[in-house]
């Protein structure tokens, strides 16, 4: 048996690495996939939320557009305002002895991860649908959109690329947060370490090892949607098909690009 | 002759909440007219020219089409658009799209045409207003004046009968003011039928064969452009017209 | 469900599914080989083992039925059973009446001698009775009759309960407290290792007083299921706390610590 | 005892509201000051990784800042990228074993929370700094303000309001993830629960009222930001201290107030 | 006699990376001038006068005021912002402070006035732009207008010695282009030196009495605004002129 602290971290990986491992890919499916299917909720609930109500709309249509607006808001409050854990617990093991649906841990975790990270993401789709600029939904409907076609062309796309930075943190939180899940026997990442360290009576050593492989996801996640961002963004520069005639006729006036942040 | 009646507004009312803005307004458009709106800030200009695109519900009245009620002459509202097109003062250009891509969406979306036909018909609106070059830019790299040059290719290429514009100037640097003025003017020439709400006095007397001065939700004045710049016969028009000899 | 009666393997045999936390050695412990008898965690590639898994082994073996070990946490147990998504919880719990309000218990399956866990640099490493503890700070593990005991000690700072064992063992060599109750399993594991640590018994008059239930370790199955409590039940009965003696030895030696 | 779902929760009520309830007040307790110092740190970050540094600054100065943001963005990354409660572990017990430093449970946790909520918060007012209108700025160095007058009177109070709703996010987190702080003995409302199910063995019913707790008091946190929120904008009417004898002269020309979003 | 000198810019040089925007620019500014700066966009107007104020840093070239180059005149620049004051194009008033609240924290914070002080100072200044009455309100409860004559209160209320003006009008509605213009002719003839970047040609021909025209970050032409404007002799000013006239 190992003697020093870095010993037993080399000895643990030994043991546990090919396990840890596996529990940091299970980790990372579920909030990669629980992001993402999350997002899509959280577009389709902000989208729902921000259906504008006409003066001229039916009595039927408004009362039904209300009464899902509410229900939704309900979902995100709810859903926000209590603990992942007992969702899931009420999820997996409550499906089972109400409805006796015996679903397995990975699909519940899916669920459980994609339901709250949808309520999160609402608020934020809301917040970035209302942030573009309310010219560019009139423009759209100018030319004829109608409110489908808008969102889908115009708004949407503005608006997921104001949320992408809240996306990366949600992302990252729901790295650490699937932790939770091993409630529901799902083997993720802090589990499979929890264990090695109810094994060996060693804390320290695997959660340092468990820290490493944490951190290394969170950082390279977010780097990646950073990087992903500046992809949106697209190019900085765009090609002239030819010289444009109407161009200033005193010559060299540069096209007006955007300053780079002042420095003084 | 006569020539073809495209718009007419009856009797237009227009109230948010307990405020009314529009407090009836009626007018005609003719094809081939070009009718400027002139008023003082607040008068209710861009909420006129919001209603006859039906962006605002009009609280009363009714706007015909070619002599029928938008809302009997077309099932859809998004298919009147088309035929009555609209630029707006701040461009609005889509910020996610190229200026080609602005030019097309509305021809593939709305009025369901092939891709390589809307490309054509886009290439064509923006040699008109001297664009072509700049296909592939988005809209932050442009210039105002680009900008708004763009914004009525985008509105000319779904090929509408009348072009509504809504101070398409005011955002724009003193500079480039004249470029822009100078592509609605070769509209005019044209032919285009237009209405435009706008504050360039010079330009308005230049190219309008109406003009309409709009004070606190009615028609002040209404007349061709020389009598109306010269003879405004209402104190308010007078009034007005005095703060443009700049201070 | 009527405890593995329902769900058939592939083989056309029975299934038991067990419920533990696989992170509690020597009663359960997961390892990446099946090594020494091992038994594969269903949805995974580890295995599991220890005093539990050998108990569960042997009442699937005289049931005739196929062993499935499902890894979850300790919260997750509970609700697990009672919802059917397991057959049993073998995991070393504590058999309370309370309890019984939830699930139904087989007979004991392990008596849990109370033990201290002390540094073995402390005056606690001399103690040659609970009173000898006199004044420590001490903890245990979150519901536990463990935690219930320390109250016995005379004077003590008793810290609020943590809830995994780790944990406990963090705060002792820390020196956040100085004295831990728990089994002996449990107590013995722990020294073993972390060196610096030992397990001090005491004679049974001068030890932790405990009544019978309190020391009594048993399985969880869904309330009702009779058919299953008396199939286990009859394993169970046939067996007397020196046998349970020697498997656990057993767990012991074999848990991954001990290699 | 009991027979039914409700039966039991008015029971378990009676038998555990207290302990419920104090476990309830120690995470709000928790939730609130971290938050509160979390905030100042990242305000306290978010200036410093803003400090602009100017071409003619010593190679002192720049130096020294640009190793105080570098080593401010690792604190950023390691306490957004590693679990919570392994940061509570290594403070607690780490503290004491290496520095023989005993501190109580609750100021590791006040400690831990702050220490969190200031590595998000930090990125947050980052954001909320840079999206105030550069033009603020300019303007308050052109009437010859400093770097900290400028931050002080102009940026902060402008950025803090951009920042409220990410704080009412945050605050709602913490309320929930303070959970994991059991570990370091901190008795608040989910250990409490948890030891409440585990007597006997009635999580469902004891979860029940927990979420019901949490509910309440993510509920009541984040409709008291809103207010505030709202609060802060100020009133949205002022009063003329007379007639302004330079408007217009035709009279009735409404000032330009901000327009409600048009309906259409 | 020869009027006190205030500043004086000296072959002043800025460069953004590898783009050399000012080229070598030099003039001289005395009491009660008042200098208007004109030119294409992107000429570098803007740049310049940022430059005067040292909200950007020349890349070489030096500013003298009263004869003394800047950075030894003063210990800090902060002193030296508050005898040259700067109006932005967009206003730029602060938006969590009320009108009041703008023209007097420079004031407290900066020259270290009395709040009592302050306010007198502040009020006085707020009047002398017709904007007394507003003292409550919160910028974005203003026209255009109104905030950018707040604006030119805020750097009154220091009392520089030298304003500076950016494009005060070019973010104004045409109808509200004369309020600001109509205060600032004000100014000048009370005698406060200006140096005024602007695009508005009958302005500065009326109100100054040097005229400077910038083209690609030299200054091409320079002279008295009658002679520069009627007869400019450069081919850059002569072309620059005419897209003044409007399309
Ligand atoms: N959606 C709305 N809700 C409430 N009031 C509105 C709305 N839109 C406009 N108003 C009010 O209606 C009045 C007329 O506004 P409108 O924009 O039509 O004026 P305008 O003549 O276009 O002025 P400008 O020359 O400044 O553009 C204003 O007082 C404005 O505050
Ligand atoms: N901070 C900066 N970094 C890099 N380039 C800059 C910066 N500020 C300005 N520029 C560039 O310097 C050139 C001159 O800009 P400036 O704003 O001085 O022009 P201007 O004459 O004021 O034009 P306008 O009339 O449009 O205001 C432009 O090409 C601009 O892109
Ligand atoms: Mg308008
Ligand atoms: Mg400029």
């Amino acid at each position: 048996m190992p003697e020093t602290f870095f010993g037993w971290v080399v000895y643990l990986l030994q043991q546990y690495g090919s396990v840890l491992l596996k529990g940091a890919v299970v980790t990372l499916l579920l909030a990669v996939v629980g992001t993402f299917i999350g997002c899509i909720i959280g577009l389709i609930v902000g989208v729902i939320q921000t259906i504008p109500l006409e003066d001229n709309d039916s009595k039927v249509k408004r009362t039904l557009v209300r009464c899902l607006q509410r229900l939704l808001d309900a979902y995100v409050e709810v859903f926000r305002g209590t603990p992942m854990i007992v969702q899931a617990m009420v999820v997996y093991y409550g499906a089972m002895s109400l409805f006796d649906i015996d679903m397995s841990p990975l699909f519940a975790g899916f669920l459980v991860v994609s339901i709250n990270t949808g309520a999160y993401m609402a608020e934020t789709v809301r917040g970035g649908i209302e942030s573009v600029d309310p010219g560019q939904k009139e423009a759209a409907i100018a030319i004829g959109m109608d409110h489908i076609q808008t969102m889908r062309c115009v708004i949407l796309p503005q608006a997921l690329r104001n949320v992408m930075p809240q996306l990366g943190n949600n992302l990252i939180i729901n790295i650490k947060d699937t932790s939770v899940l091993n409630v529901i026997s799902v083997t993720e990442l802090y589990f499979a370490s929890k264990s090695a360290a109810g094994v060996y009576y060693k804390y320290f050593e695997i959660f340092f090892i468990t820290c490493v492989i944490y951190f290394i996801m969170t950082f390279t996640a977010s780097r990646l949607l950073r990087w992903l961002e500046s992809k949106m963004d697209g190019p900085k520069d765009y090609q002239l098909v030819t010289y444009d005639p109407m161009m200033d006729p005193c010559g060299d006036i540069p096209l007006p690009t955007k300053k780079p942040k002042g420095r003084y | 002759m006569e020539k073809e009646l495209l718009l007419s507004v009856h009797d237009l009312k227009k109230s948010f909440g307990e405020r009314e803005i529009l407090k009836g307004i009626s007018f005609d458009v003719r094809r081939g007219d070009v009718v400027c709106i002139i008023g003082p800030s607040g008068s209710g200009k861009s909420t006129l020219i919001r209603c006859v695109n039906y962006l605002e519900h009009p609280t009363a009245g009714t706007i015909d089409y070619r002599g029928t009620d938008v809302n009997e002459a077309f099932k859809k509202l998004t298919m009147y658009r088309t035929k009555v097109g609209m630029v707006f003062q701040s461009f609005n250009l889509f910020n996610n799209m190229t200026v080609l891509e602005n030019c097309m969406v509305g021809q593939v979306k709305v009025l369901g045409k092939s891709k390589e036909e809307a490309r054509t018909t886009a290439l064509k609106y923006l040699k008109h207003v001297g664009m072509d070059t700049y296909v592939n830019a988005k809209p932050h790299q442009l210039s105002g004046g680009q900008k708004q040059r763009v914004a009525i290719a985008r509105a000319l290429a779904l090929e509408p009968e009348v072009l509504l514009m809504d101070e398409p100037t005011s955002a724009l640097d003193p500079e480039m003011v004249g470029e822009v003025l100078r592509v609605i003017r070769d509209l005019a020439k044209e032919g285009l039928t237009m209405v435009i709400v706008t504050h360039e006095m010079a330009f308005a007397r230049d190219v309008s064969n109406r003009v309409i001065f709009i004070d606190q939700g009615v028609i002040a004045e209404e007349g061709e452009p020389q009598e109306l710049f010269t003879h405004p016969k209402n104190k308010r028009t007078q009034d007005f017209l005095s703060r443009f000899a700049n201070a | 469900g009527c405890g593995g009666g329902d769900k058939k393997a592939d083989s056309g045999k029975k299934v038991l599914k067990v419920g533990m936390e696989c992170a509690y050695a020597p009663y359960n412990w997961s390892q990446p080989s099946a090594d020494g008898g091992a038994v594969k965690i269903a949805g995974s590639n580890e295995y599991a083992y220890g005093y539990d898994v050998m108990i569960a082994k042997k009442l699937a073996d005289s049931m005739g039925a196929d062993l499935e070990i499902h890894k979850i946490e300790w919260d997750g147990l509970a609700p697990a059973v009672v919802s059917g998504k397991i057959d049993a919880a073998i995991a070393g719990m504590s058999i309370t009446s309370k309890r019984k309000e939830s699930v139904d218990f087989t007979k004991p399956y392990y008596y849990a001698t109370v033990v201290a866990l002390v540094k073995k640099d402390s005056p606690q490493a001399q103690a040659k009775s609970v009173a000898d503890l006199k004044g420590s700070i001490a903890t245990s593990q979150l519901n536990t009759i463990w935690y219930d005991q320390i109250d016995q000690v005379p004077d003590v700072k008793k810290l609020p309960a943590i809830d995994n064992v780790p944990g406990m063992i963090v705060a002792l060599k820390s020196g956040k407290c100085n004295l831990i109750v728990t089994d002996i399993p449990t107590a013995k594991a722990a020294a073993f290792a972390n060196p610096d640590l030992t397990m001090v018994t005491f004679p049974e008059d001068k030890g932790f007083k405990t009544s019978k239930e309190d020391v009594e370790i048993g399985i969880a199955i869904k309330k009702g299921n009779k058919e299953l409590a008396d199939a286990m039940n009859k394993v169970l009965s046939g067996m007397t706390e020196a046998d349970f003696n020697k498997i656990m030895d057993e767990a012991i030696k074999k848990q991954p610590l001990a290699k």
